[in-house]
């Protein structure tokens, strides 16, 4: 076990990004884009081979390896169809970060690569790692590399945007950490898999849920500790914004499935009206706040918070539809808001703003440009066909079934959604071309197709057949149900419609 | 019939008392010095008091001792002292606070 | 008689070793000085072989004024070569000066030896030997370049604060030894034993922590720390932020746990106050230092207060999680003070602005580097090994059931990041500014990476081991 | 089950054109519009023999489904990508092919010299598509993915020729307000796969009378009718489709008028079994459609853009359907939504063609005399107009006539409170809808040329050509009618390949009521034709039949009187029309500024969510949750540091007295811990 045929394929997705990290410190910067490039492509490979080798009906844990390291921590990696789904995406979206950096990055090259190889190593191994210890140390490893990517090639405010972001996100995590050791002390173990089916006392389970949504609140994030996304987005260079709207905050999603739903059912239990409240406040203020947005990539940050609030209405529905509602959406939300920052990138790399307004009428001269942003557009709007609907509705169903009126809340998202992100369409491709050096952009270019083309692709196969991704998580899933069925809540699937409302109509009705 | 150690006891807390206080108030090194020295003469005393009182010797070992280190601590001390003259040419402590923050 | 004086094998090689080379320094004189310097280290890496054997398990000695056990050799294992390093430390830094070089590496030797009395003293006798001998030697050493006022004055507050703080001691060993009768650890245990202690030995026992509290420089009793480290020449500071630490904080440990014991509950909650006020002022005033060495005084403050918080959780774990803790906190410190050492103007010239770092990162990308795997391993943060010790620390608090002492603590550190961010922002993020002169120091600079490799993520492989013997060391005290 | 067999292959040609046309639709050149009608016939084709396979088949065989693949399966609940085949959807499809065929031929002329030629019948392949999905859908997910589809190419093509800021604005107001319908209809499909846990048309109809609670079945038809006020224009959603006349004419009448604009009302009666359910929800459905209809008819009063007019007819006709099902009549409301296709695609084509012949000039007052100009067009439109006002006398009529009696009469026949107000009110309705129509032919084709005025016009005369755009009349100013005088143009009659559509659609004006009345209304006939599709009622038919003289002749009444009106102001003595606007000023202002509801629902939404938005962001985000938050902290640290550096004064006694303050701190603590 652990390997196909012979290679321990999880050790080899963290090995080969690092190797290639070390590689490009030494050379020239064009050497470096390709060994970035190769390694990540080499990384996309093994995923696949993952994806292939996969086996939904097989035993939970798969592809597993261990090698302990004493002290309480061991190098134990192993992947479900959770965690294989988003290894798949971060493999995915990497080589299209590096190709996005290709020409606008030109200065300290070698080391960018290197953070962003790191960056993926890392991350690959948060969402492999099966040791407490070893997650954490892959979890907040992450900070390192994208402190810099943000705080060396970011805007001009890069600087107060890297801390605020290191900073904020260490302080929910460190939170986090407390939880974790408790838990190893208590459990007398620090193997997921183990603690996943430990029952801690309900009490301490409130504590630890709390301990452990600080940090993966931060991370997602949920209002009102969202306020890092913005700044970071909004300084981050293109590739970044990609990576950090892309994978890291799924990384947060993927806290709560992994450790707050299964290991502490109860305390989610308890936290289901916090969690809805939050979301639901955040889906509208966020969206409102998007609405009057004149820089781009902060629009788009926004709208990440709102989306983001499906995941968790769909997590604490605590019910199938609900919780692969949910990962479908952040996959979904992974593809397009990627996609829709390299956008943001492609025009932004000929006119270096991020201003909405020195834009507009861009279908004239970028016809090919409009076209794909507008199917992002559609995509993040939760067109029927794309990736997004199918989550948003799935986890819109689940929350239905735990509670009707936070489903209620989460649609006016969809509404002020199609506003916003319109409006934005509207004003950098429509209209007239009133500026010059707008007017003179030209379309996108070959590498530029490549970038968006792929995800494209993606977004439709996930619109129009979601099973492939479903497939792979529906029994880990099921598993996760089974941990929470005795708290899984009956929900109160009436619709409450404003009694005086009925009872005007009952009385029209009955003449 | 011999002192009750209480006496021993209130004496040398005075004088380590009056010790600190001097440490506290006086701004010439020397004197902040003599000082210390004074507190360490204090805990002599006790010790050698307790020593009696147990009449076992370990007290006044560590008695011999501390007054060795005093001697040993005279002998950095001045030197340093002296060093800190040569340099900014004046042992008031008041003028030593270059480095603070 | 050989036998007997077995145990004492280090302790002997390092004093008659020192006298000797005393003498040869006071005749050699300035030409002396490398010699002298290598043959110190040498004698130090002489000693800590000579742990092996007898000394760590030899027990009492002497009617159980030291005892040798696994501890005490487990601190010895790390203050001898941190010494080794301080000596290494100063190739070529006094030579600049009028100083005699040579004197410079007896005195380490010199507060070796104390050291090493200092972590199996087990009677408060040779628990104040012990520390004079470091004392004195660190006073010298302090003002040890008499041409720098600032040397100088760092000199004169460490001698008459420690003067202070040693006449403290020395109330709290006789009011001890008044109370109890004994000076050995056992007695003044068995004395805490029999109920509830007296108020004479409740304020000896304030007085005595009080006196060590000063010598780790935790708060309030940490003024000095800064002005000397800054005051002191760098390898100086150096030897201080390490060797000494190390002695004072086990010293304190086996005090606690062996001599005060029973008492714990009487003195816990004084450690874990001076712990945490460690932890935040150590944190709070480190955010708007410019001067290097003055900044990493308050890290060493701020780390400090972690180590506490082990000795706050108490038991096995606690003690095990402190020396595993001071372990790992001398490697970083030392590694971050050598970089220190190569900060140099264009004259050579030493310099200790932090801003003279920027954009070190495009200039000597490996120094850089070094300082980055220093910091985030000081400020704890994974994937750096700095991360696991504080962990280790705190999962004793939490087992001992101390979980808002834990958090306290962790949110320390989340305050502390931001002054080890700032320098790495400072080294990574900045425009270059003007280059460093040149150093030649191949020792140091393989010190520095042995260092960094320690430190860095491939850490994670010495838990095991590291653990294994902390474990076994921590037993020894109980 | 080989006509469903071929059935994928319907919405599978136009999504081919629109793939097609999309990437190398440029290099298609001219051809694309051949090759995009010419893939939107063949679909018509196919449709044809699938819906003629129907024929003489037994009830049940009539619902045929087809499943391509499972969309979306998750545990129990599980949607299938199926199309289905029945009465209802065959006679959908028919529409779509069909009327779409003929406006894709008509665009070929209409946009020949457009720079994006190939994208326009891109779009418009891409809509056909959708609406086919959304028609032949099995199950309402299905149906959902076609409506917002449709949605999506109108955003696109009113919102074409996106140069001009006010139709970019359009295409963004049709999107979000149809969206608020929409989002409210998702909520109804959760609500559906929560109780019925699934979408299936033939699991939910069986279940629908059973399963539902009485308030859950309201709530349902309720928010799914929301969806329909969306896409169908009803008050108070309407307020997109008047603007949406700034697409060009051709959309307008495929997607504004024939089809898209119809869905709500297939979509009410496809669902008419989950409707009949609950009587509430069928009475909001009757007062929403008649307030509709005679909303718009009055604004339609009042308009000068001959676009706007159409628009708000649609508006009011679509009215008529709504308030028909709401009463139970759903074959009326099917058949007058096929009949309106046709006059209505007509009307709209015809104005396409008048404008195109006057130069893009929209403002009916600047027309006139254009009678013997374009002759062709003229009679087509009063074809169009005979049919909309519904002339005809009993037994033989315009299209109108056939499909606007059957309404009134099941309204009149229902005999529910709702019926009949709906009924009186869609009387009325009428009236207007007569006079506007005739005032638009006589504005239009009679008095005297009026073209010098407008700026078009002056325009095409100096040759100052520019690029196709199309421009409201902006109906805000006086309304008299600007001083008379050719200006020396001479308006051209529309090329062969636009008018030979309108032909034909003409034809159906003329002739689908008389045709097909049988097969969409007769008690008996219809009863066995809508059998498995949709909740015929054979009893209100009857009874609609049976209905009394004087019900059946109130159409032709109203007709003829608001003919006359019509006839009177804008023949007899042109001034009328002035002096009343001159007498009501402030009626004229309330109708001709659409009863104010844009202005209402920007006061009431736009403008509050933006002050929210910024409330939050500067006042939430900044002012609270940052200040107090990471800044507060970083602050609080600031001072922290500033305090600390105090202490650390350099003077070697306070030190000194820090630590005798330790030491004396702890002592006394030991002396409170020793008692």
């Amino acid at each position: 076990m652990g390997a196909v045929n012979g290679l321990p394929l999880l050790s080899l997705l963290i090995i080969v990004p690092l190797a290639g990290a070390v590689l490009c410190l030494p050379v020239k910067a064009n050497a470096a884009r390709w060994i970035a490039l190769v390694s990540t492509l080499i990384v996309f490979a093994i995923s696949i081979a993952l994806w292939v080798a996969y086996d939904p009906n097989g035993a939970q844990w798969q592809f597993v390896e261990k090698l302990p390291l004493g002290g309480g921590i061991n190098w134990a990696l192993g992947i479900d169809g959770i965690a294989l789904v988003l290894i798949a995406l971060t493999a995915f979206l990497m080589p299209i970060c590096i190709g996005a950096s290709w020409r606008s990055i030109d200065k300290r090259v070698p080391e960018y690569m290197a953070y962003f190889l790191l960056m993926e190593a890392l991350i690959m191994g948060s969402f492999a790692a099966q040791d407490l210890f070893l997650f954490y140390v892959f979890f907040e490893g992450g900070l390192i590399p994208m402190y810099f990517i943000i705080g060396i090639w970011g805007g001009a405010e890069r600087v107060k945007a890297s801390y605020k972001f290191f900073l904020y996100t260490l302080l929910g995590s460190v939170l986090m950490l407390i939880g974790m050791l408790y838990m190893a002390t208590t459990a007398h173990t620090t193997s997921i898999p183990a603690l996943m089916a430990h029952d801690f006392p309900v009490e301490a389970q409130k504590w630890l849920f709390l301990a452990f949504m600080a940090s993966f609140a931060v991370k997602l994030p949920m209002w009102p500790v969202h306020t890092w996304l913005p700044d970071a987005h909004v300084q981050a260079p293109t590739a970044g914004s990609v990576i950090l709207a892309g994978i890291l905050l799924k990384l947060g999603g993927y806290g709560f499935i992994r450790f707050s739903l299964p290991m502490f059912p109860e305390g989610s239990y308890t936290f289901i009206p916090l969690i809805f409240v939050l979301s639901g406040v955040a889906v509208v203020y966020t969206s409102l706040v998007a609405l009057v947005q004149r820089d781009m990539k902060k629009l788009i940050a926004y709208s990440s918070v709102a989306h983001m609030a499906f995941v968790t209405f769909g997590l604490f529905a605590m019910n199938r539809q609900g919780i692969e509602g949910a990962m479908l959406v952040m996959l979904g939300h992974g593809f397009v808001s990627g996609a829709l920052f390299l956008c943001v990138g492609v025009i932004y790399d000929r006119l270096h703003t991020r201003e909405i307004d020195r834009y507009g009428g861009l279908s004239d001269n970028m016809p090919g440009y409009a076209l794909l942003f507008m199917v992002f557009t559609m995509a993040s709007i939760g067109l029927p066909g794309t990736s997004n609907f199918v989550g948003e509705f799935l986890s819109l169903v689940g929350t239905y079934h735990a509670s009707s009126w936070a489903a209620v809340a989460g649609t006016t998202g969809i509404i002020l959604g199609a506003a916003y992100m319109l409006w934005l369409y509207w004003r950098i491709c429509f209209g007239t071309l009133r500026h010059k050096d707008a007017a003179a952009m030209s379309d996108l270019s070959l590498r530029e197709w490549w970038l968006l083309g792929p995800i494209a692709l993606a977004v439709f196969w996930m619109g129009i057949y979601p099973e492939s991704f479903i497939r792979p998580i529906r029994n880990d899933v099921g598993r996760l149900l089974v941990r929470l069925e005795r708290v899984a809540p009956a929900g109160d699937s009436r619709i409450h419609l404003a009694p005086m409302k009925m009872g005007a109509m009952d009385h029209g009705a009955t003449h | 019939m011999s002192t009750p150690i209480s006496y021993f006891l209130v004496l040398s807390s005075i004088l380590f008392a009056i010790g600190s206080v001097g440490v506290l108030t006086r701004k010439n090194a020397l004197i902040i010095f003599m000082s210390v020295e004074l507190q360490l003469n204090a805990v002599n005393l006790t010790l050698v008091a307790f020593s009696r009182m147990h009449n076992s010797l370990n007290g006044q070992v560590l008695a011999f001792f501390s007054m060795v280190v005093a001697a040993a601590e005279v002998v950095v001390g001045l030197a340093i002292i002296v060093s800190v003259y040569r340099r900014i040419r004046s042992v008031n402590v008041d003028d030593a606070e270059a480095l603070r923050g | 008689m050989i036998p007997r004086f077995a145990p004492l094998l280090p302790e002997l090689i390092l004093g008659i070793g020192a006298t000797v080379l005393m003498m040869a320094a006071a005749f050699g004189g300035r030409r002396a000085s490398g010699t002298i310097a290598w043959l110190s280290v040498a004698l130090l890496i002489a000693a800590t072989f000579a742990l092996i054997g007898a000394p760590s398990h030899a027990g009492p000695v002497f009617e159980g004024i030291v005892s040798a056990d696994l501890f005490a050799s487990f601190g010895k294992a790390i203050i001898f070569p941190a010494a080794a390093v301080a000596i290494i430390a100063a190739n070529g830094w006094f030579e600049r000066g009028t100083e005699h070089a040579s004197e410079y590496a007896v005195l380490i030797l010199f507060s070796a030896v104390g050291m090493s009395v200092m972590v199996s003293a087990t009677s408060l006798i040779s628990l104040y030997v012990g520390l004079e001998l470091l004392s004195l030697a660190s006073y010298v050493l302090a003002a040890y370049r008499r041409t720098d006022e600032r040397s100088a004055e760092a000199g004169l507050k460490y001698f008459v604060l420690g003067a202070l703080a040693s006449g403290i001691l020395l109330y709290g060993i006789s009011l001890l030894y008044g109370f109890t009768g004994t000076t050995s650890f056992a007695g003044i245990a068995a004395a805490f034993g029999r109920g509830a202690p007296s108020l004479g030995l409740l304020f000896g026992l304030v007085f005595l922590l009080a006196g060590l509290a000063f010598k780790i420089s935790a708060v309030p009793f940490h003024m000095w720390t800064p002005d000397v480290y800054e005051g002191a020449p760098t390898p100086v500071t150096t030897f201080f932020a390490t060797a000494p630490k190390v002695a004072a904080v086990l010293l304190s440990t086996r005090v606690c746990i062996d001599a005060l014991g029973p008492a714990t509950d009487a003195w816990r909650q004084i450690v874990i106050v001076a712990a945490l006020a460690s932890v935040f002022l150590g944190a709070v005033a480190a955010y708007g230092q410019t001067n290097i060495k003055r900044l990493l005084a308050y890290s060493s403050i701020n780390n400090v207060g972690f180590a506490l918080i082990g000795l706050a959780a108490g038991g096995a774990r606690g003690a095990s999680a402190v020396l595993f803790y001071m372990a790992v906190y001398v490697v970083m410190t030392a590694g971050a003070f050598l970089c220190v050492l190569w900060m140099r103007d264009g004259e050579g010239r030493p310099v200790e602005d932090i801003y003279s770092l920027s954009g070190l990162s495009q200039r000597q990308p490996l120094f850089a580097f070094a300082m980055f795997v220093f910091m985030f391993s000081l400020a704890g943060i994974p994937p750096m090994f700095g991360f696991w010790p504080k962990l280790v620390v705190f999962r004793a608090a939490i087992d001992s059931g101390y979980v808002a002492l834990a958090v306290a603590g962790i949110l320390g550190t989340v305050v502390g990041a931001y002054y080890y961010l700032k320098i790495i922002k400072v080294m990574y993020l900045d425009e270059p500014a003007p280059p460093y002169a040149p150093v030649r120091e191949p020792v140091q600079a393989a010190l520095v990476l042995l260092a960094a490799l320690v430190v860095s993520p491939l850490g994670y492989l010495l838990i095991g081991p590291l653990g294994a013997l902390t474990d076994r060391a921590a037993g020894a005290l109980f | 089950m080989s006509a469903s067999g071929s059935l994928w292959l319907i919405p599978a040609l136009p999504l081919v054109g629109a793939g097609v046309n999309l990437f190398i639709g440029k290099r298609l050149g001219r051809s694309a519009g051949i090759f995009a009608a010419v893939l939107v016939a063949a679909s018509f084709a196919v449709s044809v023999a699938v819906a003629g396979s129907l024929v003489g088949l037994s009830a049940q065989d009539r619902v045929q489904t087809q499943e391509l693949f499972e969309w979306i399966r998750v545990g129990a609940f599980s949607v299938g990508a199926t199309l289905r085949l029945d009465p209802l959807s065959a006679t959908m499809i028919l529409v779509v092919t069909g009327i779409g065929t003929l406006i894709h031929i008509y665009s070929i002329g209409y946009m020949r010299d457009d720079p994006r030629y190939g994208r326009f019948f891109a779009y418009m392949n891409l809509f056909v598509f959708f609406m086919l999905m959304l028609v032949l859908g099995q199950n309402l997910l299905v149906l959902y993915l076609g409506w917002e589809g449709v949605g999506l190419c109108s955003y696109l093509l009113i919102g074409f020729w996106f140069e001009k800021t006010e139709n970019a604005n359009a295409a963004k107001k049709a999107f979000v307000t149809t969206r608020i319908g929409d989002t409210a209809m998702l909520i109804g499909l959760a609500l559906i796969a929560v109780k019925f846990g699934t979408l299936d048309y033939t699991v939910i109809f069986g279940a629908a009378g059973s399963t539902l609670t009485k308030s859950a079945a309201t709530a349902i038809a309720l928010l799914l009718f929301a969806g329909a006020v969306g896409k169908s224009a009803q008050v108070p959603l309407h307020v997109w489709l008047p603007d949406a006349m700034a697409g060009p004419t051709p959309v307008s009448a495929l997607i504004h008028a024939a089809t898209m604009v119809t869905a709500g009302v297939f979509m009410v009666c496809r669902l008419s079994p989950m409707f009949e359910t609950s009587a509430t929800a069928m009475h909001v459905v009757t007062y929403v459609g008649a307030a509709t209809c005679i909303f718009a008819a009055t604004v339609g009063c009042a308009q000068n853009d001959i676009k706007r007019v159409i628009a708000y007819s649609t508006c009011s006709q679509l009215g008529y359907m709504f308030f028909a099902a709401g009463v139970g009549a759903y074959g009326a409301a099917m058949f007058h939504l096929f009949t309106h296709a046709f006059f209505k695609a007509l009307l709209f084509l015809g104005a396409g063609s008048v404008i195109h012949a006057m130069h893009h000039e929209q403002d009916m007052r600047y027309y006139g005399a254009l009678r013997k100009e374009i002759p062709i067009t003229f009679w087509v439109m009063v074809a169009g107009t005979l049919a909309i006002t519904g002339v005809g006398v009993e037994g033989v009529g315009f299209a109108g006539f056939w499909s606007k009696d059957a309404i009134l009469e099941s309204a009149w026949a229902s005999g529910s409170v709702p019926g009949v107000i709906a009924f009186w009110l869609g009387a009325l309705a009428a009236l207007l809808t007569s006079f506007y129509s005739w005032r638009l032919i006589f504005l239009t084709f009679f008095g005297e040329p009026r073209w010098a005025a407008s700026e078009h016009i002056q325009h095409a005369v100096h040759h100052v050509h520019e690029s196709p755009d199309e421009e409201h009349g902006d109906s805000a100013h006086e309304p008299g009618l600007p001083p008379s005088g050719s200006g020396g143009y001479h308006p051209h009659e529309s090329p062969l390949n636009m008018l030979v559509p309108i032909g034909l659609l003409a034809v159906g004006a003329v002739l689908a009521g008389q045709l097909f009345h049988n097969v969409f209304v007769d008690a008996e006939r219809a009863a066995e034709f809508w059998r498995q599709s949709i909740a015929f009622s054979q009893h209100l038919a009857h009874a609609a039949h049976e209905s009394a003289l004087w019900v059946k002749l109130t159409p032709t009444i109203v007709m003829l009187i608001g003919l006359y009106i019509a006839w009177r102001n804008y023949i007899q003595k042109p001034e009328a029309a002035a002096n009343f606007v001159a007498q009501f000023p402030a009626v004229y202002r309330f109708v001709s500024n659409k009863w104010y509801f844009d202005e209402l629902y920007d006061f009431l939404f736009v403008r509050p969510s933006l002050w929210l938005g910024r409330l939050f962001w500067k006042g939430g985000d900044e002012g609270t949750i940052d200040r107090f938050g990471p800044h507060g902290a970083a602050y609080a640290v600031g001072i922290g540091n500033r305090i600390t550096a105090r202490f650390q004064s350099g003077y070697l006694y306070s030190y000194a007295l820090v630590m005798l303050l330790g030491l004396i701190g702890a002592a006394s603590w030991a002396i409170w811990w020793a008692r």
